[in-house]
């Protein structure tokens, strides 16, 4: 229960880091907070009993991805603020806010959140015998690994981790082209 | 092939003593951790992704605590494009071999199976030798390509050159 | 052939696996890129002929990867569907190559990315895994931005953070789409999604529910990525801003990949039972097409720019086979496939020539190309036979793909699309002959200089060297740089390009586009042939 | 209502920020700003994921090396959400590029004033 509340709590948080992030005006303060919506995202995802993406998420997105950010920042020029939060922009406001109001119609459908009578465990769908059910029982005498989230990575879905492995060679390469230099600079 | 070595940004970092005391201290325990995610994903929570960006971040704390230029001096752009070329071989060659033995890509068991090493480390692998040196060298890419930006090596001629969009005019500074 | 399966991993590795030889090379060795390319590509090319000859006499080849049963790690399939778009996208990959030895862009970062996208692509083409395709959209995605960013103007880097944005929300999109058929499944393989299709469709309720809400997803982060009206904004500029040797890649396969992405999405992990059961799905994505078809074709009409009129006429054509793919019947299925093969061959043929033409002649919009049938007789007579084949006159790869659409339509008793077919021919009429008549029978003006900013001085040291650098001698590349950034003063100055610019093989890939587009008219008949297994065993599951 | 949106806080939460990211990209002329929107966009899509695998008193997926493993979270989730966290990284520093190139040859990251720019080239 005080999981739950926790997490509830975290939720709030996520979201207001998320509306600050979206109105403030100056870059540099959008960033910061942006890297605490990072954060609380990663708390999020140990109570989620994920610590591998909340490593990921913290080391990943709040690390890197800020480090990126303010760079491009210190690159770049920082326009001088007059106002603390930009002018709302209500048709967008309208648009966006009929976009997410579609997408609620969508929740009474979904599973809730941790049941375990869901088709991913092989009840209510058609598999009964699911990947997740498998990876589950089958990791260690497989791999012999124990971390379930590795072997899954490394050898179930290898090919996934070698796309993604490419991925970050074609990001390299792909800043290297954008910015016209020919070795790794 | 060589671009012009000057890199104008030293307004991005700040000499102060207690960043510098404070990095030096840090540094060894970031890259220690890196490399231990890296090695010990399999059992606990943690991987080579983790290990390799938290080795990469390391060198750009170095960055961010000595200046830009002098640390791209210390990390040679040979030994970052080794990093890469290296981990994409690496992964690669490891889903060959396995193929040479009579498996599937990357089927470790047909490692297993010749030399009768085990699986876990058909694993370790790719992600010790594959990804973690990827991570690591592209993370410093990112950032010291972009902490170079962009220098337009043309006269200044936008509507000539907006037009023609073919053949970057790569070294001719040279 | 038992050990053809072994080829599919190797499709995706080897180009992957070559991408890094040009940076490693490039430590020590100046310019190595475009010899490694070319074996790679050709080799490939080799490979997947000899995988192709295997699939279509003995049917599907599937590689288990790492050797785990399907259901627990990933697959690649080569049927005779993703086999084709296989052969399309490493032929197109190699024959481009014949442009860029001298047509540029070069550089050793420039041929790495060149190999990730082809590596990508085939990729795309040959999974078998939901989110496997969602790692192959981005490697793709990350390619094509990174291509047309290699462009020297700076319009060239907007259009591509513009694509970056929304090919980025696209593949978002279809990343929640494949999160709610996890959700509504728990698997990710779309051969088993197939299998298992019918009986979620015969158990209705929260799960059905949940696969709608993944289609909408699915559809929407798609018709993003093939560029389908409204969402197709990014498409012109992007494929107007990227370097003359960039543009027929991207035209010719990029688009050409995601559509193939969305039909093996709709028909292999859907099926022709779910599209056509869920209410009004059918409806909205003919009609999503088909206003595609008549935006894109009006728009290309009205433009000056003639990349920028390639562009929208590539809106137009990929609209038509989103179109054929919300028919559900047999005919338009195959129709839709060979009007994409045929849509690949005839836009890498076109933008080829463009460049050409640009570089040659010094025109890039419609009025420029007055007089070039006199001046440039045989790229001026490839671009005609192209843009006859693209308006759909047979025999020709434009007509039999529109031929099998239109005959899809009356069979689903669709009949607007038949309409709609009609009047995008009329369209394409009109802006081709646009283009023929300048080509053909308005006079070569004497030009005034076209651009009058352009400083005389900046490459004037170069106007002797041309002559000698042009015939490509092994060590120019740098300076045949030259030649191709100069050819634009010199058409400043004289109001002509610089024909020396061209090289043989840049002339051969037009031509080469112009008859495989004549012949692939001849060759629908076989190609029906060829892709009836696939349709025939879709619509019989 | 309010129990629907208890259990399935995660979802609704995702949605939000699915909508606060799209509101970024729309409303936001300035383009580090647009790109953080795109980011956010995708993060919400981690939370979906890592939202699906949960399962309410259950463990990490560490499995024991001996015995009958008791209620995990399901580990594919995770590897999809890992995977798309480099994607984003990736998609994002090659956006960051091109928004340092756009500076340098326009001098300018909102895209108001670059569109005046562009109009009068």
């Amino acid at each position: 229960m005080i999981e739950t509340a926790v997490a509830y709590t975290l939720a709030i948080f996520i979201l207001l880091a998320a509306v600050a992030t979206a109105l403030f005006r100056d870059v540099l303060s959008a960033i910061v907070v942006f890297g605490a919506y990072s954060l609380g995202m990663a708390i999020l995802y140990t109570f989620l009993l994920a610590p591998d993406v909340a490593m990921t998420e913290a080391a990943i997105g709040a690390g890197v991805t800020t480090i990126l950010l303010l760079l491009t920042i210190a690159r770049t020029t920082r326009p001088s603020t007059d106002r603390l939060f930009e002018r709302i922009n209500v048709p967008a406001v309208i648009v966006v806010g009929a976009f997410v109001l579609v997408l609620g119609t969508l929740l009474p459908d979904m599973y809730a959140v941790g049941t375990e009578s869901a088709p991913i465990w092989g009840e209510q769908g058609v598999l009964t015998e699911t990947p997740s059910l498998y990876y589950i029982e089958n990791t260690f005498s497989d791999t012999g690994a124990q971390n379930a989230v590795s072997a899954v990575l490394a050898s179930y879905r290898g090919f996934d981790t070698f796309g993604e492995a490419v991925v970050v060679f074609a990001a390299a390469i792909a800043v290297l082209l954008v910015l016209k230099r020919e070795v790794f600079t | 092939m060589s671009q012009p070595d000057s890199y104008t940004n030293s307004d991005t970092y700040s000499e102060s003593q207690v960043i510098l005391t404070s990095v030096r201290i840090i540094a060894p325990f970031t890259l220690t951790y890196g490399m231990f995610l890296s090695l010990h994903g399999a059992d606990t929570p943690g991987g080579s992704f983790q290990g390799g960006a938290i080795i990469g971040v390391t060198v750009l704390m170095l960055a961010f605590a000595f200046g830009i230029d002098p640390t791209r001096k210390w990390v040679k752009s040979s030994f970052i494009a080794g990093l890469i070329t290296g981990g994409v071989t690496i992964f690669i060659a490891t889903g060959l071999f396995t193929m040479a033995l009579g498996g599937n890509f990357l089927e470790y068991d047909a490692i297993a199976d010749t030399f009768g090493i085990a699986h876990y480390w058909g694993m370790e692998a790719i992600e010790v030798g594959g990804v973690a040196l990827i991570v690591a060298g592209a993370v410093m890419t990112l950032f010291f390509a972009t902490a170079a930006g962009f220098t337009p090596e043309r006269h200044g001629n936008d509507t000539d050159s907006a037009r023609s969009g073919s053949g970057p005019e790569v070294g001719r500074d040279d | 052939m038992s050990n053809a399966d072994l080829i599919l991993p190797l499709l995706v590795a080897v180009p992957i696996l070559m991408a890094t030889a040009p940076i490693a090379l490039g430590l020590r060795f100046d310019r190595t890129g475009w010899s490694v390319t070319a074996l790679t590509t050709t080799g490939l090319l080799a490979a997947t002929a000899y995988l192709a000859s295997a699939v279509y006499s003995e049917g599907m080849v599937t590689h288990e990867l790492g050797g785990w049963p399907r259901e627990f790690g990933i697959q690649l399939v080569a049927d005779e569907f993703s086999t084709l778009i296989a052969l399309l996208v490493i032929a197109t990959a190699t024959a481009v190559l014949a442009y860029m030895r001298v047509g540029g862009p070069r550089g050793n970062t420039f041929y790495a990315g060149y190999l990730l996208l082809t590596g990508g692509l085939l990729g795309l083409s040959l999974t078998g895994d939901v989110f496997n395709m969602f790692v192959f959209l981005e490697i793709v995605g990350l390619a094509t931005y990174a291509l047309i960013a290699s462009g020297d103007g700076p319009e060239s880097a907007v259009s591509a953070l513009k694509y970056l944005i929304l090919g980025t929300v696209g593949a978002s999109l279809y990343l929640i789409g494949v999160g709610f058929i996890f959700m509504a499944t728990g698997t990710l393989n779309m051969q088993v999604l197939s299998e298992i299709m019918p009986e979620v469709l015969a158990q209705g309720g929260q799960n059905l529910v949940l696969m709608q809400a993944a289609f909408a997803f699915i559809f929407v982060g798609f018709a993003l990525k093939v560029a389908q009206w409204p969402l197709h904004t990014w498409q012109p500029d992007a494929y107007q801003h990227a370097p003359d040797g960039v543009t027929p890649v991207i035209a010719a396969l990029v688009s050409t990949a995601y559509a193939y992405a969305l039909g093996r999405l709709m028909y292999t992990v859907f099926g022709p039972e779910f599209l056509t059961s869920t209410p009004y799905l059918t409806e909205i994505v003919v009609t999503v097409g088909c206003l595609s078809v008549l935006a894109g074709s009006t728009l290309a009409v009205i433009q000056t720019d003639v990349k920028r009129m390639f562009a929208y006429s590539s809106v137009a054509q990929f609209g038509l086979v989103v179109a054929a793919f919300g028919l559900v019947t047999e005919t338009a299925l195959i129709g839709a496939i060979i009007h994409l093969i045929g849509h690949a061959v005839m836009k890498a043929g076109l933008f080829a020539a463009a460049g050409v033409i640009a570089v040659s002649y010094g025109a890039r919009t419609v009025n420029e190309y007055a007089g070039l049938a006199d001046n440039r007789p045989f790229v001026a007579g490839g671009t005609a036979l192209l843009l006859i084949a693209l308006i759909g006159i047979p025999p020709s790869a434009g007509f039999i793909g529109k031929w099998y659409i239109a005959v899809g339509s009356v069979q689903a008793e669709m009949w607007p699309v038949a309409v709609v077919i009609l009047l995008s021919t009329m369209l394409t009429l009109a802006y081709s002959a646009r283009l023929l008549e300048k080509m053909y029978f308005t006079p070569a003006t004497p030009v005034e200089s076209p651009h009058p900013s352009a400083p005389v001085a900046t490459d004037g040291g170069h106007e002797g060297e041309d002559g000698d650098d042009a015939h490509g001698s092994e060590h120019s590349d740098e300076s045949a740089g030259d030649v191709g950034a100069s050819a634009f003063t010199d058409a400043g100055r004289i109001g002509r390009g610089n024909p020396e610019a061209v090289s043989l093989g840049m002339l051969t890939l037009v031509i080469v586009a112009a008859i495989v587009a004549v012949l692939l008219g001849f060759a629908g008949g076989e190609l029906y042939d060829l892709l009836d297994p696939f349709a025939t065993e879709v619509f019989n599951e | 209502m309010i129990e629907l949106l208890a259990s399935r806080y995660a979802y609704a939460l995702m949605f939000v920020l699915m909508g606060v990211g799209m509101y970024m990209m729309i409303a936001n002329q300035n383009l580090v700003k647009k790109l953080i929107g795109v980011n956010l966009f995708q993060t919400a899509i981690f939370l979906f994921f890592v939202a699906v695998a949960y399962v309410e008193g259950g463990s990490a997926p560490i499995v024991p090396t001996e015995g009958a493993p008791g209620a995990m979270a399901s580990p594919l989730p995770h590897v999809i959400v890992l995977t798309a966290i480099v994607v984003g990284i990736a998609l994002t520093a090659v956006g960051l590029a091109l928004i340092v190139r756009i500076h340098s040859e326009y001098g300018t990251l909102r895209e108001d004033t670059l569109r005046e720019v562009r109009a009068d080239e």
